[in-house]
């Protein structure tokens, strides 16, 4: 398996509080790698930190065998690493579909000048644009919203948008923050086989998630993190007999329920 | 006022819960009675929080009634309801982080007149929480996360609340941290105090609870005893994915 | 046009065809009703093109990319004192219009990114009161630039700028066509200003349309979800400050050689805040809400200076308040009432940032 | 040597009323994040409603003690204020709490275009005489440094002004549940406090403040206008976010950092610039100090990172 | 027209329907009525509508038909752009002449307008020479420019106040530098040293600062050019601080608003210049101030008086004339030579008062003394 994203000795400090220590961990190609532990374990600052938003204190990223630039989000999307927001974080007064338009930004070249003389490679552009963004549309199963302002959306449809709007930054590696968070049963069925279509086009997902029973269903390798550190990494059955893990979740330690 | 000891103090009837477009609670039933503890379980996002900040006045209801002491407070606003005796600690705890330890303390007495009572209890929080004692005049912010769990618990307390909702006081802390929070929370039940809990830490608050509530997606899923449901195996399931 | 043409209100949106053709209409039409009731009423009109020109560029920053800008009004000065120096007896240069508006826009564009640079870091109510006290400055410079070398004759202010001449004709003289019928040099002047005011729509629509309107409507809705998602912003901001500063130049030579004078009076703070009040009581984010406001706050104080004593006589029998002082009770009170009632002004932004056209063939439709 | 003794008592002077202005436009953002644009004219107001109180005084009982007048007309002054600034905030304010973040900034425009031309009705158009009820003698305490009593009672009033708020918001239960509405509306709402009221009483308490800065201002300057609010309510707000915005203690340092930079700046710029600029320059000495501090420190002198208000 | 008639009654125009026999004549004043120096704008307004009132009043018969004046006053608000606007809305209404504006910064774009229609234009305080060197045959005015007063007042710092080291402050708006400007030259001219150059603006009220430094310099005079409303608070600073100079200042602050702002702090030390000759000394001249306050419950402020003769001049070049047109009166405007409110109002070939007598006046017993 080809290595695609390795994180070497993360640290990040927030004043007194250690958020990630140490942390190092290794995604490969293809695979959907699960990110767990209790509220607050530093799950969504690996995230930051991963995607630029925060510089780590310590340790580096590689991503495809080259280090991975820090406290620079949009050349880390130039990379191919596209992020959702664990409290959905769309562009609330654009359209569904301006949404997906806005997030392949990255992988168009029109200029000032060619939009306002409206030359041939800006309009093909443009209409590739659009026409893409209404196939990711498609693609969650929100195509009827299309036109729909983002604010308007349903919950589960807004988590789907945002999904929708990160792929159309071309990822290599797709990062989910609490995808499943406030959905209902159904939904999160079918976020499951969302997530399982995405993988099965190539692309790798980065999961965090509460939902236990998504993440052991869903993932082929799974890290767990308590108190900033990384308890477990395994296959998902491994780690759901892992003793710490269980001690992290139920809470306590002491009380099993065996 | 004198009130019938068997009626509830708190009850929920048909609430619903509206914000964004989403409907976070979608109608459920709760009873709570005097000297209880029950517990609010659940995985994340399931409305637990929701239904807490509706029960103190922080979010509007759509939906449904809310009886404490036999009266109406859906309609009276946070401050109002806090008169009544409903203290809330939020989650992520709500300390004012620009205020000093005691000034957070002295906000919770805030509705307060009686200056020799809110002394008295002052000392009592203290002899209850020592560590709280010894940071008084330090800027709340710079409290560490237990520290500050504390002074939140401590300051609903100087409210002298006859309802108190707990959302996960556990969130983000050390095991031994969390212990010493749920003695804590033991001794204010004792006094008599009603609580209703929120935890994501199910095994601890099973454990605590006389009763407790199941929430799934905005609804109450099942209910019963903390002894009960702490070896039902749907509540491993929930939490931890197991097959049912 | 689509939007302005929407927003006519009953007809919009039951035949905005017959709108668009209506807005045109109107557009076109307007100086010769106005001109009925008198050559003020075309000036008037020449100004509120002006102001939707500002109006337009601030709506850019603004609206589009939600950057709080309280010194707009010193791009205009820039503009206006560019041409004031390329073309008047002041250093003597007399150069055509045609020269003088693209520098105007280079200089004003590059005082966008000026302003722009330092600023970036701060948001919302920080970045307004540095804007505007980056407005002061450029007016006070403009004010004291006589000394010790004499560039901006100070408070003087500077005469005689040239006329706009276009293709040989001075716009500042009436056009004699036969004997008794003579084209007004306000009417020239509003059909320059007019295709000036469409052609910048017709960028600022394209511009919205592409992926430069939606970066920037995305880092005004979210900026961190707008870097997340690859947007650099800060060279978004950049362009914001820099296009919506060239707009002011553009309207600020127009409103010098318009003027035929200009002097430091003419770019107060008050004049910022004019123009923005006017974008956010039309309705930001959108440029029909830019154009109406423009237009209404531009008008308003005139009409209700031509109807504060008839309408008090009528009613009271005798002047109770000077026109002045109703005037600027009225304006204030139509500010405060206004923002009561509609608060996200009179055309809520209902902007849009793609072209469904394309996707025609898939069935999408509005 | 006294001519630099002299310029910081210049500045001093200024920049007490300035960091007195500065502190209600402070309050207000600390609470609801509203620059109120309005604060200024109350300054205005403020200074003309006492005049007016004293002209009345001086023609009932002409024998009446300047102190006793000045009181009286501060008693009149004060209560107008809080009273105007408590419509204000009811009737223009509160209904726009939740609306889009530009509208409260245009109403407040509206509002403070409304209170100067409502002054205009009622005062004129005319340059007031304010009577100079303080003596204006200079005293020379040090030879060449000449200070009167009346700036000398600016900068004390100012101090303890600022001292008793200081007390106020920072001992009492009250300003307790200012500071914790301030930080948050909902848990201190959860504490029992009505914020509503206490949104109120934070306009009330600075228009307090701008009633008493607009009667020394005046004082001072021996003159009243009703468009004598709006300079000193600019440089209060550039004070306020100098200082950074939301912080009491800001909002004073940035009151007197501004009143001497000024001072300096009107005094010295000459000589430091080789005769480049001049003192024409300023008004723009607080919007470049304003620009410099903010890029290297974007939330002022004694601001904290504030987080994403969107 | 008849459109036109309609349009104008629906927009409240009352067109005023004249008597048989009488006939309505209009005349403009424009001035900054709202803003920070809206009370210098409506004394001009006043001054003009005495004397329209006055002529009214009189009875005046102009080509064979009694007439009667009427002033539309409109608000300028110191604003060039509307100044313009309002200038075009005089034109349009059918205005025969315009008393006005105040500031420079506004009667030069509006005397564009004014000249295109051949309306004739006075400013009664408009000081800046630019105004009629632009080569419009309409365009007067009744104050003396720049050049004009600061060659006096330099001469006056330099002459009889026999100063050596003068200090000039100016208010940065067009009148105050303009003025300042020329004083200076006409200081230096005089062999006076310039020692201090400072500055400050039309809305400042704290000039301690620049004060302090001018006391440093320690001048024999100083000068400002600007205002009362700046110039009366700046007296009281310069006596707080200590200062002892002569204070000498324009017409701007030639006002008794300014000996009310400056309240004790004015003395004989401070002097001012005026146009004309002392109200005093014409004949009129104090009736004029008694009757402005009998009629508008107001002190005259500085060009009431000037705005007064512009009315004036007006209506006695259409009396000459025997005609209202602008066209037919304009020649006799040029030629006119009265004894108005100000002195002996004629005009020389570019518009701009002749030997405009300027006064000089130094503070005596609570007033204004000509010297």
């Amino acid at each position: 398996m080809i290595t695609l994203l390795e994180a070497r000795n993360i640290g990040k400090r927030f004043g007194g509080l250690q958020a990630l220590s140490d942390v190092s961990l290794t995604i490969r190609k293809g695979e959907v790698y699960g990110l767990i532990g209790p509220n607050g374990a530093g799950k969504t600052t690996f995230f930051n930190v991963l995607t630029g938003a925060y510089t780590p204190d310590g340790g580096e990223f590689v991503f495809n065998g080259a280090p991975l630039p820090s406290g620079k989000p949009h050349l880390v999307v130039a990379q191919g690493i596209a992020r959702t927001f664990q409290n959905i974080r769309l562009f609330r007064e654009l359209s569904a579909l301006e949404n997906v338009m806005a997030g392949h930004h990255i992988r168009t070249t029109a200029n000032v000048w060619g939009i306002l003389t409206q030359n041939k490679h800006t309009v093909e552009e443009e209409r590739l644009t659009t026409e893409r963004a209404y196939e990711l549309l498609k693609y969650v199963g929100i195509e009827r919203f299309a036109t729909a302002t983002a604010k308007n959306l349903s919950y589960g449809d807004q988590r789907r948008l945002e999904i929708a709007r990160a792929l159309a930054t071309e990822p290599q590696l797709l990062a989910l923050d609490e995808p499943a968070a406030g959905m209902n049963a159904t939904e999160t069925v079918q976020l499951k086989n969302l997530i399982e279509q995405i993988r099965g086009d190539g692309i790798t997902v980065l999961l965090i998630e509460h939902d236990v029973k998504l993440v052991m269903g869903l993932c082929d390798r799974v890290a767990v993190l308590d108190f900033g550190r990384k308890i477990a990494e395994d296959v998902p059955a491994e780690v759901q007999k892992n003793d710490a893990v269980i001690g992290a979740y139920l809470g306590g330690g002491q009380k099993n329920a065996h | 006022m004198h009130t019938n000891p068997i009626s509830p103090l708190l009850q929920l009837s048909a609430m619903k819960v509206a914000y964004g477009g989403i409907q976070a609670v979608k109608g459920i039933d709760l009873e709570l009675y005097r000297g209880e503890l029950v517990s609010l379980i659940g995985a994340n996002g399931a409305g637990k929080t929701t239904t807490l900040n509706a029960i103190a006045g922080s979010l509007k209801i759509a939906d449904g009634e809310i009886h404490y002491e036999g009266e109406k407070v859906h309609v009276l606003p946070a401050h109002k309801r806090l008169r009544r005796g409903i203290a809330l600690v939020p989650e992520g705890r709500g300390i004012f982080t620009r205020l000093t330890v005691e000034e957070n303390l002295r906000m919770g007495a805030y509705t307060r007149n009686d200056k020799a009572a809110i002394e008295q209890d002052l000392e009592r929080v203290y002899t209850m929480l020592p560590r709280v004692k010894e940071r008084l005049a330090q800027i709340a912010g710079t409290l560490s996360g237990g520290e500050q769990q504390m002074v939140a618990i401590g300051r609903a307390l100087l409210s002298r609340p006859k309802l108190l909702l707990l959302d996960e006081p556990s969130m983000g802390l050390a095991p031994l941290v969390v212990e010493k929070i749920f003695e804590v929370v033991q001794s204010v039940a004792k006094e008599g105090v009603t609580i209703l809990l929120v935890e994501q830490n199910a095994n601890l608050a099973l454990e605590f609870s006389q009763r407790a509530y199941v929430m799934e997606s905005g609804k109450i899923t099942l209910t019963g005893s903390g002894a009960e449901l702490l070896t039902n195996p749907k509540v491993r399931a929930a939490y931890l994915g197991e097959a049912a | 046009m689509n939007e302005l043409a929407l927003a006519v209100p009953w007809l919009g949106k039951r035949n905005p065809l017959a709108a668009r053709w209506l807005v045109i209409a109107i557009a076109i039409g307007a100086p010769i009703v106005a001109m009925m009731f008198g050559r003020t009423w075309v000036r008037v009109l020449d100004f509120a093109l002006l102001y939707i020109l500002l109006a337009l560029g601030l709506n850019l920053v603004v609206g589009f990319a939600g950057l709080l800008d309280l010194g707009y009004i010193a791009f205009y000065a820039v503009g206006a004192y560019t041409a004031a120096f390329l073309a008047s007896p002041h250093f003597d240069v007399h150069l055509p219009i045609w020269i003088v508006l693209p520098l105007a826009a280079c200089f004003a564009a590059t005082a966008g990114i000026t302003l722009g640079f330092p600023v970036l870091r701060l948001r919302g109510d920080y970045l307004a009161i540095v804007t505007l006290g980056f407005g002061e400055i450029v007016r006070i410079f403009m004010n004291n630039l006589n000394y010790p070398i004499n560039i901006t004759n100070g408070p003087q202010g500077i005469n005689s700028l040239d006329p706009i001449m276009l293709f040989g004709w001075d716009l500042s003289r009436n056009i004699q066509v036969t004997e008794d019928l003579a084209i007004n040099s306000l009417f020239l002047y509003y059909y320059f200003f007019l295709a000036c005011v469409v052609g910048s729509i017709i960028f600022i629509q394209r511009l919205q349309i592409s992926r430069v309107g939606r970066a920037w409507a995305a880092m005004r809705d979210d900026e961190l979800a707008a870097k997340a998602i690859g947007i650099n912003t800060r060279n978004m901001k950049l362009l914001a400050f820099s296009l919506g500063a060239t707009f002011g130049g553009v309207s600020g030579v127009l409103f010098g050689t318009f003027q035929g004078f200009v002097s430091p009076e003419s770019f107060s703070l008050m004049e910022s805040i004019a123009v923005l009040t006017m974008v956010v009581f039309g309705g930001m984010g959108n440029v029909a809400g830019a154009i109406v406001g423009a237009i209404i706050l531009s008008a308003l104080p005139e009409i209700l200076r031509h109807l504060a004593v008839p309408v008090q006589n009528a009613l009271f029998g005798h002047v109770l308040l000077d026109p002045e002082v109703l005037r600027m009770l009225l304006l204030s009170l139509a500010m405060i009432l206004m923002m009561l009632l509609r608060p996200s002004g009179l055309i809520p932004a209902n902007a849009k940032y793609s072209h469904i056209r394309y996707l025609k063939a898939k069935g999408v439709t509005e | 040597m006294e001519i630099f003794l002299q310029q910081i008592v210049n500045g001093l002077v200024v920049g007490s009323v300035y960091a007195l202005v500065a502190l209600g436009y402070t309050m207000v953002y600390g609470i609801l994040g509203l620059i109120n644009f309005a604060h200024g004219d109350l300054v205005m107001v403020g200074a003309l409603t006492a005049l007016q109180t004293m002209m009345f005084l001086m023609g009932v009982a002409p024998g009446m003690s300047p102190i006793a007048m000045l009181t009286l007309s501060l008693l009149v002054a004060i209560p107008v204020c809080m009273l105007l600034a408590f419509t204000m905030e009811r009737l223009a304010y509160r209904p726009l709490r939740n609306a889009p973040r530009l509208a409260p900034l245009i109403t407040a425009i509206g509002v403070s275009f409304l209170l100067q031309t409502l002054a205009m009705i009622i005062w004129g158009r005319n340059y007031h005489t304010f009577p100079q009820l303080i003596s204006t003698t200079p005293l020379q305490p040090i030879e060449g440094v000449f200070i009167t009593p009346i700036q000398i009672t600016i900068i004390i009033v100012s101090a303890l002004m600022m001292a008793g708020l200081v007390l106020l918001v920072t001992k009492t239960k009250l300003g307790r549940a200012m500071r914790a509405t301030a930080e948050n509306h909902r848990v201190a709402a959860l504490m029992g406090v009505d914020t509503n009221m206490i949104i109120a009483l934070t306009f009330v308490l600075g228009a307090a403040l701008a009633a008493v800065a607009g009667v020394m201002f005046a004082s001072n300057y021996g003159i009243a206008h009703y468009g004598m609010g709006f300079m000193p309510g600019l440089k209060a707000f550039t004070a306020a976010v100098l200082g950074g915005i939301g912080n009491l203690g800001g909002a004073m340092l940035g009151g007197i950092v501004l009143g001497l930079v000024e001072s300096f700046g009107a005094g010295y710029i000459e000589h430091l610039t080789f005769g480049f600029l001049n003192s024409s320059y300023q008004d723009i000495f607080a919007f470049m100090i304003l620009g410099l501090v903010l890029i290297f420190k974007p939330t002022g002198l004694l601001g904290e990172r504030v987080s994403d208000r969107a | 027209m008849k459109q036109t008639v309609v349009a104008l009654a629906i927009m409240g125009i009352g067109l005023s329907v004249a008597q048989a026999q009488e006939m309505v004549v209009k005349l403009g004043s424009v001035a900054p009525l709202t803003g920070t120096i809206s009370h210098l704008g409506k004394d001009n307004e006043n001054g003009a509508r005495l004397a329209v009132e006055d002529a009214n009043a009189k009875g005046i018969t102009i080509g064979g038909k009694k007439v009667k004046f009427e002033l539309m006053g409109e608000d300028d608000q110191a604003d060039p752009r509307t100044g313009t606007t309002v200038a075009q809305r005089l034109v349009d209404a059918g205005v025969k002449g315009v008393v006005g504006h105040l500031n420079s910064g506004t009667t030069i774009p509006a005397s564009r307008i004014y000249n295109q229609a051949g309306v004739p234009m006075i400013s009664p305080s408009a000081t800046n020479p630019t105004l009629t060197r632009q080569g419009y045959k309409a365009v007067f005015r009744t104050i003396a420019n720049d050049v004009q007063q600061g060659g006096v007042l330099g001469k006056f710092i330099v002459g009889p106040l026999a100063a050596k080291t003068v200090a000039i402050i100016d208010d940065r708006t067009s009148y105050g530098q303009g003025l300042a400007d020329e004083t200076e030259k006409a200081v230096k001219a005089g062999g006076g040293k310039i020692v201090a150059r400072e500055f400050t603006t039309d809305k400042a009220t704290d000039f301690n600062a620049i004060l302090t430094k001018i006391r440093g310099a320690k001048p024999d005079v100083i000068f400002f050019g600007g205002m009362d409303a700046q110039g009366g608070p700046m007296l009281r600073q310069l006596k707080q601080l200590g200062v002892e100079a002569k204070f000498v200042t324009g017409d701007g602050g030639c006002s008794p608003e300014m000996i009310k702002l400056a309240g004790d702090s004015i003395g004989a030390n401070a002097y001012c210049s005026m146009a004309g000759l002392p109200l005093e000394k014409m004949p009129g001249g104090t009736e004029f101030r008694n009757r402005y306050k009998a009629r508008f419950n107001a002190d005259v402020q500085i060009y009431s008086p000037y705005a007064y003769d512009a009315a004036t001049a007006m209506i006695k070049a259409m009396q000459a004339a025997n005609s209202t047109e602008p066209a037919k009166y304009l020649p006799e405007l040029k030629k006119s030579s009265f004894p108005g409110v100000t002195g002996t109002v004629a005009f020389d070939d570019l518009g701009d008062i002749k030997d405009g007598a300027i006064t000089m006046y130094q503070f005596k017993a609570g007033t204004w003394a000509a010297m």
